[in-house]
């Protein structure tokens, strides 16, 4: 059908090239880093060792065949295309032998466990709380966002440290690190999950929070003007349907769109808190891939965000007309 | 009232008179927009010192040129006075079983026990107050479930029902707003006004979008509801064939005053005020395709309404009197049978004749009284 | 029906435009106009009216005149020129400066965050109207004048500020400020008394005669249309069911439709109230799908093959008629018998 | 429309009718103040080692010595820092620069957004699709490691302003997408039809038209680039984009954390840090409180009293 | 209170010590395969032959309790096994574990661990059984230092079982979680996280080299647990919480506040300065020579020196706790014995002369020691035992900003009223130093630097860069100074190893990366004085007095030309809590050296002693 052909497809289209593009800047980005694998590796391997000169440059060679940096770029370029397109990541320079696959593998769940609940739960309470203040503007709503306001420029390291200190120092009912015993599903680890894995998500939900409820309000507020919300206020309808159905609906499309790009973004980890907690997730592993230029953990990471954006995009870019029928596919 | 039909719209409307009582009550109203802030400074005064009184089960027209203040009186009326509308003076008052209410000071609660229920309201640009996000079927569901117990197969059920006496296919409800043509939104709002029969209903030019054939039939609707419900209808409209079909009484608005107020019939055939005699002079006629003007002259600015009698300036027969004193609105003397609310006009030139076609183009040799 | 592209202001040709709602699996399809066809003339700046019921096609019928709606199938020519296929470019610098809209609902004709006078202050200076602070003023305040407003009145105001037959007439006004060549104006007196009613649609004659803009006219004032207009087509349910000039169209409708129409027409006079049964068809889509005759099922004058063919377009009487009464093909006792039926009460 | 005059009376008005915008704009005027005392400063802005090193607040200090060599003594307002920095000159130098960044790389970020986003949105065909395809592709690349890599490449030689106009070319596709989501709604209202039949061009209509309905989110989303400014500032720090020895809110805020400000119980070097970002934040969003408000007509005088309370 | 231990050991029979890292190879204990070291690891669970004592430099026994014996030309080596070593499994440990080791290592490319592999395909002739527990190494030339492939300072190459790996097709994938081990400890638990990794002591402690050392069939810890928990300030939390018995280093403002919390936790010493002092390194200010024309410029070098006050840069910037050094030598036991202290070198220094202007200048101040001691005392610290060198380390530079100017003088740069530097092409005089700031001391060296230079009119940039791209900078010589850390000796007071990149013969020049010969040095100096020297060193044995000989004429020459900038020797806040276990080394406990994560670790852990649950 002509939406099809004259939309979809396209956009189909787009989706593929985003992702080659993407794809291909981000196989240059550690390659264009002065760091160098090599010379990292070098470090690492022979750390407080007195080698040979000879040896050391035996070894580079070595290491160049093991991560398979040889040949020129071009080639490199497409052999990575080869195997991606089977699947297989390579092998971790920092962490030789060990398959990229294999780490991605385990830290992902944690990461998208930890970023989907936050992620959703800060957007649904976001608006919620938002559209309460832009419909209730008061004393109390005042007070709320005032305190919206103020936590949320405080820098989310900040925030973290202030609860580490609090519940892992002051009161030391959290654990410094994840800790996470037993089988998954046990009822164990669940138990050791939960505890770990509160004060991570309590961080990533307040900052979260508090920017959703402030995007929130403004639309909620200027929503409020509109005639329809203020024919319905006149008709007597309850405030919670006026606050669901009138105000926030109508502002679904922005909010969408930033939780579409979000969701997508969830396999790119969270630095800090990440770091700051000892929560074993993706940002973590990213961060020391970046700084050992450990190309191939960088691009395995990278890839899955850039698909999961890219898609998540597509999606959200589908769903326009059915979050506001008035938008037409161009 | 009897379900029984009416013989001739006299007859009723005399019925009207005996029986009922005011349900609506308005006394010097005086229904400002102050615009005061942000380097504007502006007074409007779109209802001034207005003073009516609308009776249970009759339909109440309101006729007047555009930008007269007629939206601004079925909102002041309805109590719905939002910033800068502001009531100067005067007040409103409900009266339905129970007690007087103070329209104009309704609390959060009484607004939502009185609101769709009992009084009801189709604004002006009805067409553009449906949740555009928002498929008509719901919106039905919001409307009827904030008033009465209602699942929503339910309300969706009533909804079609009705919608399909406004002549509407089903297929509406699963549209969205912007999905329907204007006379379908509009009559869509009609239906969302009036399906949980509220007693009285304030209708804001409600057919402005509708072709003949259907405005006819929603109306004919709105009359039978009214009648079976003995509800009220307060009326906007420009189409005088309109007031004329429908309304038991008639009061015309000038520039922010209430200058005539007279049953039907004798606001078409015997209108007082000069102004009514234009406004109804004016209307062009089927099969006539000779040059006609309007009124001559333009409604005046409401942030600085003349002195006097308002409608002086374009008025044949304003005299000095007109340009310094306010008009007051007064019984004429001697019309009616004493006990049906008064025919009142404000002028001091009331014309005394039955109106003749072609009037108002000898308007301007009308003599001067003085 | 092939119009005379060359000669013609605008030129429809099987105009059709189909609507497809989705509801969860389930599409409707709606052809909200079909098949139209029509032409105003070049050589005449004239005042062409469209009529028809409610939700009957007018306002997507103008909305793919003004080039807001993409045609399904069809053609439309203006000056000649096709203009279902204009670049962005081409409809910037050409067609906008020759079409302007009026639209049907006043209040969502402006921004209700922009003060209404910016719309004319733009109009103005973007078509070069005028070029000093003072011509422009002097430009607007006139076009406000010829709606029975002022500049006054109106600077500074935001739309919510101003009643609807203000906005309104805001609205005829900045469609004035231009002088094109045509007019599309939905509903442009709807909120109006008759009084203005009458200086507007005299101003549309005024136009017309010494400023040669030509008017597609959507109304369902039918006096207004009988008024003012040349010429007229009523519209039902998508098609074009009889069309000509108004004198014999509204003077001495054939159609049964348009019989029904100027029969309701209410008169401002309390001794003639309506009579007889005015409830209302229930119009469902199937009325759109139905093979025969779209106004069958509520015609008066029915004729069995109406059920089942779609009417031809029959010039007659100095007009086209979309009707089998009309219709040479059908047995002529037929179709009396079935006019006799359907003679109007009146 | 209005001019310099009409701008006056304006925030006149507002300052009377809206509190927000009254409390937002006292608070913003106090950050700049606090940024304009940089310029008199007592010690240069790169320098450590001025006073005693993580002394809490108005505990006397020597801050050098006079002709003769004899100490001279003062209280430090906000304490030391474990540099030996004075917390309250150091702060009147961090907001500056903060300020700068910030401010830069949300002007050219939103600006860049809202033109490219709303132009998408509008134009649709072509036009977006070749632009949202290279929006995109930035959305999907990884903000971090390209930062790092710029961090690794430009090896700390990057200005004050420099940073700022990096972040804001890194910051504009996300929020592009948003207002070309709205935009792709608002263009099939009619008022814009209106706006085109009264022969405004493309960038008119949706500056003229469609912008006001974004304002308010606007407004939201330039606090919320203003904090990612700060945040990637502070990040990039740590990463070395060489910015830690500039003052900044960042920057302080590193140094804190580096000499482990929190563990020490040295709050007095952090809390202004935060202070200051949450006071420039929070001034603004006030400010645009009130002028969502006013910008809003229907609102505009609804409104008012509501904020006044 | 929960306790946030991820395994349920009781505290009695359960060691926690920090990992250092997060393992990035989680569920592979293969320590040759080529990856990232593990030093906790391989010191638990696996053996080599000797260990390098850091303090002392002797030789400590592992898997061989005789030093090696070579021939004369250094062309043969014999090693002499241990006959009482029992891999895990009870199989006992023998010649042909480390025949199959070396021949295994050497034949296999991708077990690269430790450049063995690369050592033993460049040095290696054959390697033979003599007897049981007799080994020889036969060299295709000759190789004085042959022995340190197997003395493990950080590691050296550990001894595979012989009888396992030989069924073992693929030894590089191979992931060696079930033994057999020659260690005292066997991996029973990790997280697949790498967080954390659990040893449990194995059922005959009295057939491993530690127990062994230390005369105790069942010493050392039922149970040790290494964890990583991140930054200095939440291994402090943890060893508040009880949740970590010892940690590596934080930096001295975590120390303090643990000292305030935890009255249980002490470093090295018990009071100031707190920290270990003889960990083998030092920090220096490094020029690139080969960017500016200044940096090639001995007065220029000089008058930096002269610009930096030592005694504030110890005290301010390093809190006082770290030993003052002229030159790249750490200030250890040993080394201050065979270098600072060595009446040859005290005199020469005391002596020593430069060029100012045309006048000769005595530029070293005996008295800094002193005068960090007064600074201590002023803070109301208790002085350690030691004297004032002992703890604040030798003398340093004049501070001197007088000199220091006529210095730059002399070299036609002015300045201006301000006190502005300018170059003698007119130019501001500015350059930018680098450092990582997580080296804590390095980038405090560095600050302090920037600080003092720009107090004195050089316009000073400090840049804090990440540690990975602040290597490559230097790695490819873009940088102008920066502040790394380097010794020129080993503990053992070797200089060669170390020394040798200095040849000229691996110079490149910037920006190709500065190893891209295999040796070669960051800051790119060419001088052939320094050649003759290396070249001279190469084929004596460590211990040959004329080799330590060489060695100061070395150390001497780079002083006099001010190559680096030295600053002070390491130090590391290596801080055990006494809650559940006690004996850790210290100061009054100097059996070991407390850096547990070099081959140390296995030592001291096999001497705590529990304090109960
Ligand atoms: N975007 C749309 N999607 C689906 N159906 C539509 C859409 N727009 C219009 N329609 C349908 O097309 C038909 C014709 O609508 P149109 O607005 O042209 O009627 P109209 O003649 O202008 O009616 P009115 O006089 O009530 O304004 C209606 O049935 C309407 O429901
Ligand atoms: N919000 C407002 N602020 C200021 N003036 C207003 C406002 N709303 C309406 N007015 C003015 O008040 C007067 C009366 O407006 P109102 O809407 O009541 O007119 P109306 O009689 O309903 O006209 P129409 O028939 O055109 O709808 C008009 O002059 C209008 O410009
Ligand atoms: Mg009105
Ligand atoms: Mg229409």
């Amino acid at each position: 059908m002509t939406l099809l052909q004259q939309f979809i497809l396209p956009r189909l289209l787009q989706w593929v090239i985003v992702i080659v593009v993407g794809i291909t800047i981000t196989f240059l980005i550690p390659r264009l880093s002065p760091v160098n694998p090599i010379q990292q590796a070098l470090g690492r391997l022979t750390q407080f060792a007195t080698l040979e000169p000879e040896a050391v440059l035996q070894l580079r060679e070595q290491l160049m065949a093991n991560y398979g940096l040889e040949g020129s770029i071009v080639e490199q370029y497409f052999r990575f295309w080869g195997n991606l397109l089977g699947g297989d990541l390579g092998p971790s320079f920092g962490a030789f032998p060990q398959r990229v696959n294999d780490m991605i593998g385990r830290a992902l769940p944690y990461t998208v466990a930890l970023l989907t609940f936050t992620t959703i739960m800060g957007w649904i309470i976001g608006i919620i709380v938002g559209t309460l203040a832009a419909y209730y503007p008061g004393r109390l709503t005042n007070l709320v966002a005032g305190v919206m306001i103020v936590v949320y420029p405080v820098p989310y390291f900040i925030i973290a440290f202030i609860f580490l200190m609090a519940f892992t120092y002051y009161i030391p009912f959290f654990p410094l690190i994840g800790v996470f015993r037993g089988e998954p599903f046990e009822a164990e680890f669940i138990a050791t999950y939960l505890h770990s894995t509160f004060l991570p998500a309590v961080t990533l939900l307040i900052t979260g929070l508090s920017f959703r409820f402030i995007m929130a309000r403004a639309l909620g507020t200027a929503e409020l003007s509109s005639d329809h919300v203020q024919y319905a206020t006149m008709a007597g309808l309850p405030d919670r349907r006026l606050m669901t159905s009138y105000v926030a609906r109508n502002t679904m499309l922005p909010q969408v769109t930033d939780l579409g790009l979000s969701m997508g973004s969830i396999f790119s980890g969270t630095l800090i808190t990440e770091a700051v907690f000892g929560y074993p997730g993706l940002g973590d592993l990213l961060l020391q891939a970046i700084y050992q230029a450990d190309y191939n953990v960088v691009m395995g990471i990278t890839l899955l965000s850039i698909v999961g954006i890219a898609t998540a995009s597509l999606i959200v870019d589908l769903s326009y007309p059915l979050v506001d029928p008035r938008v037409r596919y161009r | 009232m009897s379900p029984e039909t009416a013989a001739s719209a006299g007859m009723e409307q005399a019925r009207v008179n005996e029986e009922a009582r005011n349900v609506v009550e308005a006394e010097g109203l005086k229904a400002w927009y102050i615009t005061q802030a942000y380097g504007v400074e502006r007074t409007v005064k779109a209802v001034d010192d207005l003073t009516l009184a609308i009776r249970e089960g009759e339909i109440y027209g309101i006729a007047g040129e555009s930008g007269c203040g007629k939206s601004t009186l079925l909102k002041a009326l309805l109590g719905e006075i939002v910033s800068p509308l502001t009531i100067v003076g005067g007040k409103v008052e409900y009266d339905f079983d129970a007690g007087k209410i103070d329209a104009l000071k309704q609390t959060e609660e009484d607004r939502e026990a009185i609101r769709w229920r009992r009084v009801s309201y189709i604004p002006q640009g009805s067409m553009h107050v449906l949740n555009p996000v928002r498929r008509i079927r719901d919106t039905f569901h919001d409307f009827i479930a904030a008033h009465q117990e209602t699942t929503r197969e339910q309300s969706i059920e009533m909804a079609r029902n009705y919608l399909q006496e406004l002549g509407l296919r089903e297929g509406v409800l699963g549209n969205y707003p912007h999905q329907l043509s204007g006379g379908m939104r509009q009559r869509v709002t009609i239906a969302l006004a009036t399906i949980l029969t509220p007693r009285l209903i304030f209708a804001d030019e409600p057919t402005t979008a509708l072709d003949v054939v259907v405005q006819r039939g929603v109306i004919e609707l709105l009359k039978e509801v009214q009648k079976r419900e003995n509800s009220t209808l307060v009326l906007v409209t420009h189409d005088m064939g309109v007031h004329a079909n429908l309304t038991n009484r008639v009061a015309v608005l000038y520039a922010g005053n209430l200058v005539e107020e007279a049953d039907t019939s004798t606001i078409f055939r015997r209108p007082r005020h000069p102004y009514t005699r234009y406004l109804i002079e004016s209307l062009p006629r089927m099969g006539d395709r000779s040059e006609r003007v309007g009124i001559p002259g333009r409604p005046p600015a409401l942030d600085n309404p003349p002195d006097g009698c308002r409608f002086h300036p374009r008025c044949p027969l304003a005299t000095d009197i007109c340009r310094q004193e306010v008009p007051p609105l007064l019984p004429v003397e001697g019309i009616g049978n004493g006990t049906g609310p008064p025919h009142r006009v404000a002028c001091f030139h009331q014309v005394d004749a039955p109106l003749e076609a072609g009037e108002i183009e000898h308007a301007a040799e009308m003599p001067h009284a003085d | 029906m092939q119009t005379d592209r060359e000669h013609s202001l605008l030129s429809v040709e099987s105009l059709q435009r189909v609507f497809v709602t989705r509801e969860g699996f389930s599409t409707t399809r709606l052809e909200a106009v079909a098949g139209a066809s029509f032409a105003i003339r070049n050589d005449r700046p004239e005042i062409y009216t469209l009529a028809g019921e409610s939700g009957s096609g007018k306002t997507t019928l103008a909305r793919l005149v003004l080039g807001l709606e993409h045609a399904t199938s069809g053609n439309m020519y203006y000056k000649g020129r096709d203009v279902l296929h204009l670049t962005n470019k081409e409809r910037r610098d050409w067609f906008l400066k020759e079409v302007q809209p009026i639209f049907q609902d006043p209040f969502a004709t402006f921004s209700p965050l922009k003060r209404i006078d910016s719309y004319l202050y733009e109009t103005t200076r973007n078509y070069k109207m005028a070029t000093t602070r003072e011509g422009i003023d002097a430009h607007v305040d006139e076009a406000l004048h010829a709606v029975g407003l002022s500049l006054a009145e109106v600077r500074g105001r935001y739309p919510n500020e101003l009643s609807g037959g203000q906005a309104q007439r805001v609205s005829v006004a900045r469609a004035l400020l231009t002088r094109p060549s045509l007019l599309v104006a939905d509903e442009p007196v709807s909120m109006l008394d008759a009084s203005l009613r009458m200086s507007i649609v005299n101003l549309f004659r005024t136009l017309r005669d010494e400023h040669k803009v030509s008017v597609l006219y959507i109304t369902h004032d039918l006096t207004t249309a009988y008024y003012a207009a040349d010429r007229i087509a009523v519209m039902l349910r998508g098609w074009v069911v009889e069309s000509g000039p108004v004198e014999n169209v509204l003077g001495e409708p054939l159609h049964p439709y348009t019989q029904n129409l100027k029969n309701a027409i209410p008169e401002a006079d309390p001794e003639k109230t309506w009579e007889g049964d005015a409830s209302l068809a229930v119009m469902d889509t199937e009325e759109y799908t139905r093979t025969g005759c779209r106004y069958a099922g509520r015609c008066p004058a029915v004729m069995d093959i109406c059920k089942t063919t779609v009417p031809r377009d029959i010039e007659v009487q100095g007009r086209s008629v979309k009707c089998f009464l009309y219709d040479e093909e059908v047995p002529e006792a037929e179709r009396t018998q079935a006019m006799a039926n359907g003679a109007p009460v009146a | 429309m209005f001019g310099i005059v009409g701008l006056v009376t304006n925030i006149r008005d507002l300052m009377k009718f809206s509190g927000a915008f009254r409390w937002g704009f006292i608070v913003l005027v106090f950050v700049f103040l606090m940024a304009g005392l940089s310029w008199f400063s007592p010690y240069e802005e790169d320098h450590r080692r001025d006073t005693p090193r993580g002394k809490p607040p108005l505990t006397e200090i020597s801050i050098g010595r006079d002709d003769d060599g004899e100490r001279i003594y003062a209280r430090t307002l906000l304490g030391t820092t474990s540099q030996g920095q004075d917390v309250f000159w150091q702060l009147t130098f961090a907001v500056r620069n903060t300020f700068l960044i910030a401010g830069t790389a949300v002007f050219i970020g939103r600006s860049i957004a809202i033109l490219l986003g709303m132009l998408t949105g509008y134009m649709g065909g072509v036009f977006d699709r070749v632009l949202s395809t290279i929006i995109d592709s930035l959305i999907v690349l990884p903000r971090l490691p390209l930062l790092i890599l710029i961090a690794a490449i430009l090896r700390g030689d990057i200005t004050t302003l420099g940073l700022g106009v990096l972040l804001g070319i890194m910051d504009w596709a996300h929020p592009s997408k948003r207002y070309r989501a709205q935009v792709l709604s608002l263009r099939e209202r009619e008022f814009t039809h209106t706006a085109v039949f009264s022969g405004m061009n493309p960038v008119k209509v949706v500056v003229r038209e469609h912008m006001p309905f974004l304002v308010p989110f606007l407004l939201a989303d330039v606090v919320s680039g203003f904090l990612w400014a700060i945040g990637m500032e502070v990040t990039l720090a740590y990463l070395g984009l060489g910015q830690i020895s500039v003052p900044t809110i960042g920057s302080l805020l590193y140094w804190g954390n580096y000499y482990n400000a929190l563990l020490l119980n040295q709050t007095w070097v952090l809390i202004p840090a935060i202070a200051a970002a949450v006071f420039t934040v929070a001034g603004f969003y006030m400010l645009s409180q009130g002028i969502t408000h006013y910008l809003d007509p229907r609102t505009r005088l609804t409104r008012l009293g509501v904020s006044d309370s | 209170q929960p306790s946030g231990l991820p395994v349920d050991v009781p505290r009695d029979e359960l060691f926690v010590m920090d990992q250092i890292f997060r393992w990035s190879i989680i569920d592979n204990y293969n320590v040759w395969r080529p990856g990232r070291i593990t030093p906790h690891r391989h010191a638990l669970i696996a053996e080599t032959l000797w260990y390098l004592d850091q303090e002392t430099g002797n030789i400590m026994s592992g898997a061989s309790n005789e030093p090696p014996v070579y021939n004369d030309d250094y062309t043969q080596m014999t090693v002499t096994l241990v006959d009482s070593l029992k891999w895990s499994d009870g199989e006992a440990f023998n010649a042909d574990d480390l025949v199959f080791t070396v021949e295994t290592v050497w034949n296999t490319p991708e077990l690269s661990f430790g450049g063995w592999h690369a050592q033993f395909v460049d040095f290696l002739e054959s390697v033979e059984k003599v007897d049981d527990h007799t080994v020889t190494f036969t060299l295709n030339r000759p190789n004085p230092r042959f022995h340190k492939n197997f003395e493990a300072r950080w590691a050296g190459l550990y001894m595979m079982p012989e009888h396992a790996f030989s069924q073992i097709e693929d030894l590089v994938n191979y992931t060696y979680q079930d033994g057999p081990y020659l260690g005292l400890y066997a991996p029973v638990e990790m997280d697949p996280n790498g967080f954390w990794d659990l040893f449990k002591k194995r059922d005959d402690p009295e057939n491993t080299a530690v127990c062994q050392y230390h005369m105790n069939e069942d010493c050392g810890p039922g149970y040790v647990l290494t964890i990583l928990y991140g930054d200095s300030t939440k291994k402090v939390i943890a060893m508040t919480r009880g949740e970590l018995d010892a940690f590596m280093n934080v930096d001295f403002e975590a120390f303090e506040s643990l000292l305030a919390s935890t009255p249980t936790a002490k470093s090295w010493y018990p009071e100031f300065p707190w920290a270990y002092p003889n960990e083998t390194s030092s920090r220096l200010i490094r020029f690139n020579f080969d960017t500016h024309e200044w940096t090639n410029n001995k007065d220029v070098r000089w008058a930096l020196a002269l610009a930096l006050d030592i005694v504030q840069l110890q005290t301010e910037y390093i809190g006082g706790v770290a030993k003052v050094v002229y030159v790249n030598v750490p200030y250890t036991p040993k080394l201050a014995e065979l270098y600072y202290n060595h009446p040859r070198m005290q005199e020469w220094v005391e002596n020593l002369e430069i060029d100012v202007a045309g006048e000769p200048y005595k530029p070293f101040d005996a008295t800094v020691a002193d005068r960090i001691g007064e600074w201590a005392d002023e803070q109301g610290y208790a002085q350690p035992a030691e004297t004032a060198a002992a703890s604040y380390g030798s003398g340093w530079w004049k501070y001197d900003t007088d000199t220091a100017a006529k210095l730059l003088e002399h070299n036609g740069y002015t300045r201006d009223g301000n006190g502005d530097w300018y170059t003698p092409e007119g130019e501001r005089f500015s350059f930018s130093i680098q450092a990582a700031p997580d080296e804590v001391d390095s980038f405090r060296v560095a600050n302090a630097a920037a600080d003092m230079w720009n107090d004195f009119g050089i316009d000073v940039e400090l840049q804090g860069l990440e540690r990975s791209v602040w290597g490559a900078n230097f790695e490819t010589g873009q940088f102008e100074t920066d502040a790394p850390w380097l010794s020129f000796v080993l503990p053992d007071g070797d200089g060669w190893p170390q020394m040798r990149s200095y040849h000229s013969k691996y110079y490149v020049p910037a920006p190709e990366l500065h190893n891209a010969l295999g040796g070669g040095t960051p800051a790119r100096l060419v001088d052939p004085v320094l050649d003759e020297l290396i070249d001279a060193m190469e084929s004596l044995h460590p211990q040959d007095p004329q080799n330590l000989e060489l060695v100061h004429q070395f150390l001497q020459h780079w002083v006099e030309n001010m190559y680096y900038i030295s600053t002070v020797s390491f130090k590391k806040f290596v801080t055990w809590n006494e809650l559940y276990w006690t004996n850790p080394p210290s100061a009054e406990n100097d059996v070991y050296m407390p850096l547990y994560w070099f081959q140390g670790g296995r030592f001291s852990i096999g001497g705590l002693e529990s304090l109960g649950g």
